[in-house]
């Protein structure tokens, strides 16, 4: 067992509801910094209905979600971009943008949250290489092959410096093997101090990576390994 | 803010065509506004310099003594209408029929046939074709007076031409204040469309409204100053030619006018995008 | 056909602002053309009339006989330049001269000192002010003639204003077809750009290039079209409150006019959409 | 051993290039109609060229690729808009249109082929109930979870009637539960007489699915199961 140092994420009771309709049930649960949690789920469990609550996208029809210093009950407006820049998502689909190129679109994370020039360069470059796309700089996501998009989403995702760090389905498009080397890139993410979450429908994954999971079936989360 | 300028010119380059549209549309809008404004600048100073000219002719009848003249005189000067008063006799206005009529008239004649005048200048002000009719009806009567000549005083049409322009410039200075941020909110909302994936991502990725209304916003203000920036510089560049053509009417245009020019491409800009922004971001988030 | 319209009626729905701003550009223009169309043509009309209104006045010599004048008279007559002879006497050169100056000065004077004239009227056609002073130098020096005056003869300054005003109305002219052709262009680009992720799938689940080209081309012989069906509609929607003001220039369009305005706009609308549609698709595939 | 009409798909040594570095080397391969066949190859095995030499939107740099009755050597242009209506693709990213619902992502597909209004209607009615996702036919993709994307991405590639189906990647978000649902999607379409090829990363599908197996390896083609 690890001994982390503060809970960063936090869901107390939280009910998601939308139109009517109920979309999570009563979930709790607490993560604590510089944890790697997979969330695990069937096709269709909800997992990133749980996203959308943790970078305050939806907030809770009753409950708490907290992140970091923020909670959805006192948090104002204005802030949610600073949380944000604190949570670092790799998106199912992605999201690259189709007509920028590989470091434009690293680079588009730092220029909106007004970073200067010379810095969004050096760490362009810098996390390019980390997940070893440097070569591929100047292409676009559509000619790139879905793990080369995934690796540009990680790197978008990480170039903020977040606290946090959400994957939904990183390995949905690899083989065992690049599964193995994604692992890898996270597993390095874990070790500076990032708090890693990646969801997953591969409900077999406590067999091979002795690691929390969290999982979500019939709309609450139910912790199966730590 | 550097940044901010950055990406906004990135952000108007994107629009392409339209930025480029918009701007042009506010340059051609603010050169309208320009030249009006120089329009009817000009024609008030037109109709200032006419109003020192309104002028009456009384005719003296033949053989009049020059002290009867002097009283007629002394009375006009009298009035508070009166500008000034100028003698002219028999052959100073057979010289000025002359010019005025061309040559074939005057020289058939076997002798000089006009008479002697008084002209009257009316003092500058209000109304003066009526202040001139009402000094005309005053001395008409006279005994040493054969008859008066109110003349065309178009100083009159030009004052009801220059009301005229006035009101339609106001009406068409406002529609092209709205035809500049118009535009600029067409080519804002067309550079939001355009980057509806990249807004979106902005927004996920920690962007601050501000940065959003920044990089969207700013681009307006920027294609707003180009635009006034355009407006009298081709005054300038045009005027040199207006010139030769209409003499009258300067187009040249002043620093202050230039100055208001740019000011108000930049804020109508400003505008423009601010309301397009509004809708839009209200929309897609 | 049906479903390329109901596309291309989509896809100027997805434009917005775009498309109406294409479309008004489009009727705008085809509206400026219009009235020029009509200013020329009036202009000409007006031309048409002055030149059946170009004449000359020969004073005569006081106490010539009828017989000498009736031999120049004859003489005029014989040359091809002259379109009619009025005889007026020195009743009716006093009568108009009052009508012309005002009443004052003949009133003013003794007797009538105006002569007997020949009012000649130079038949209209090609370059009547040279005819009409060659006219006045072959009867100058004859001996019953006082004098000559050719007058003002100024359908020559209106020819003049006529055939600028035509050569500035073609170079317009072709400004405004070009910004026609600009806004289609304009507005089909922002459709496509607006639309590629729509295209590139098109293309993928195979439409055929024809089919692209119609769904997006059509679109912009529409605007075109509406635009052009607006220019005749609003000219002819202003032409009552404009008669009133300028009665001498009529702008109520012709039904050719306003078919011709009709084709323009469509013929333009698609020749934009064609010119940038051909380099869109280009480059996105 | 089943008996096959005729080869739908036929590749001869066929050989990519792009910007002058080969993509596929010397592939040989005949796909004939009705055939039911997987494409594996690991991540990066440039599985998504192959599906696009057989959309012609590649075409090869030597050998030649006929697809019905259409090959690479003598298609003129005008005719690749036909061929493409015989071949449905469920792409590896989906590729539906954000701001057009589910129904009308799918009637795209007919609209721009020109078919008659209320064939339009009825057909996409027809196929959305096919793939289960009536209920959702005015939702927006990206309201949708990643199982529901991929069958709106069935629906439109089936909507034209094909000749054949490509599907890149299919139960990549999908746990074992939604792949046997898909797969047994795929089925039904293949009894109708669609021949369908499904590219996927996972080497060890001939141990569940007794069918023909291309394997892409080394940027050839190798047949290892019937
Ligand atoms: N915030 C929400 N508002 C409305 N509907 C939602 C919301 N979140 C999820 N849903 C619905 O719930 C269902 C499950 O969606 P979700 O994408 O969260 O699943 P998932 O666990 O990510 O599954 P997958 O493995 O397919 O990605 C979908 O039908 C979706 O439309
Ligand atoms: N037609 C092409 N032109 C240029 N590069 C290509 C082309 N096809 C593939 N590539 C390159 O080859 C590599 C493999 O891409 P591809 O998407 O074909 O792989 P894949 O087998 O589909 O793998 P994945 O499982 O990741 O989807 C990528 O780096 C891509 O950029
Ligand atoms: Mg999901
Ligand atoms: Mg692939």
């Amino acid at each position: 067992m690890q001994l982390y140092i503060m809970p960063v994420i936090k869901l107390q009771n939280v009910r998601v509801e939308q139109r009517g309709q109920p979309i999570l049930l009563n979930v709790n649960t607490e993560i604590n910094q510089g944890e790697f949690v997979y969330l695990t789920g069937h096709t269709e469990a909800k997992k990133r209905a749980l996203f959308r609550l943790i970078i305050f996208e939806d907030l809770p029809s009753s409950g708490v979600v907290s992140v970091g210093e923020y909670d959805s009950q006192q948090i104002r407006k204005t802030d949610i971009p600073q949380l944000r820049r604190q949570v670092g998502v790799v998106f199912q689909d992605f999201k690259l943008l189709h007509h920028r190129t590989v470091s434009e679109n690293v680079a588009f994370a730092l220029e909106v949250t007004g970073v200067s020039r010379r810095r969004i360069k050096r760490k362009t470059q810098a996390i390019l290489s980390d997940v070893d796309l440097l070569h591929k700089r100047n292409a676009y996501p559509d000619d790139l092959s879905a793990y080369e998009r995934l690796r540009v989403a990680i790197a978008r995702a990480l170039v903020n410096d977040p606290l946090v760090l959400l994957a939904d389905e990183p390995a949905a498009h690899l083989d065992s093997e690049a599964t193995e080397q994604v692992m890898a890139i996270f597993q390095k993410i874990n070790v500076r101090g990032i708090t890693v979450i990646i969801a997953t429908h591969d409900t077999a994954i406590e067999d091979r990576y002795s690691r929390r999971i969290l999982q979500l079936e019939n709309e609450v989360i139910e912790q199966i390994a730590n | 803010m550097n940044l901010v300028l950055r990406e906004a010119l990135q952000g108007v380059r994107h629009t392409g065509i339209a930025g480029v549209i918009s701007v042009a549309t506010i340059g051609a809008s603010l050169l309208a506004l320009g030249f009006l404004w120089q329009v009817i600048e000009s024609g008030n100073a037109l109709a200032n310099r006419l109003r020192a000219r309104v002028e009456i002719d009384i005719y003296l009848k033949d053989g009049v003594s020059s002290q009867r003249i002097l009283a007629l005189r002394r009375r006009l000067e009298a009035r508070p209408e009166v500008g000034g008063i100028a003698y002219m006799d028999q052959e100073a206005a057979a010289k000025e029929f002359r010019s005025r009529f061309g040559l074939g008239t005057v020289d058939a004649l076997s002798s000089n046939p006009l008479p002697a005048s008084l002209r009257v200048r009316i003092s500058p002000g209000e109304n003066m074709p009526r202040r001139a009719r009402s000094v005309a009806r005053s001395v008409a009567s006279h005994s040493a007076v054969e008859g008066v000549n109110v003349g065309e005083v178009w100083v009159d049409s030009l004052e009801h031409f220059i009301e005229v322009t006035t009101r339609i410039g106001l009406a068409l200075g406002c529609m092209l204040c709205f035809a500049c941020a118009y535009a600029v909110s067409h080519a804002t909302k067309l550079m939001v469309l355009a980057q509806r994936d990249a807004l979106e991502i902005m927004r996920l990725v920690g962007a601050t409204n501000t940065t959003v209304w920044m990089i969207f916003g700013v681009g307006g203000a920027l294609q707003g100053f180009v635009g006034g920036f355009l407006a009298p510089l081709m005054m300038a560049y045009i005027s040199p030619w207006w010139a030769v053509r209409v003499p009258d009417l300067t187009v040249t245009p002043t620093i202050e006018l230039a100055f208001g020019l740019v000011v108000l491409g930049t804020v109508l800009g400003a505008i423009g995008s601010w309301a397009s922004l509004n809708r839009m971001l209200r929309e897609i988030a």
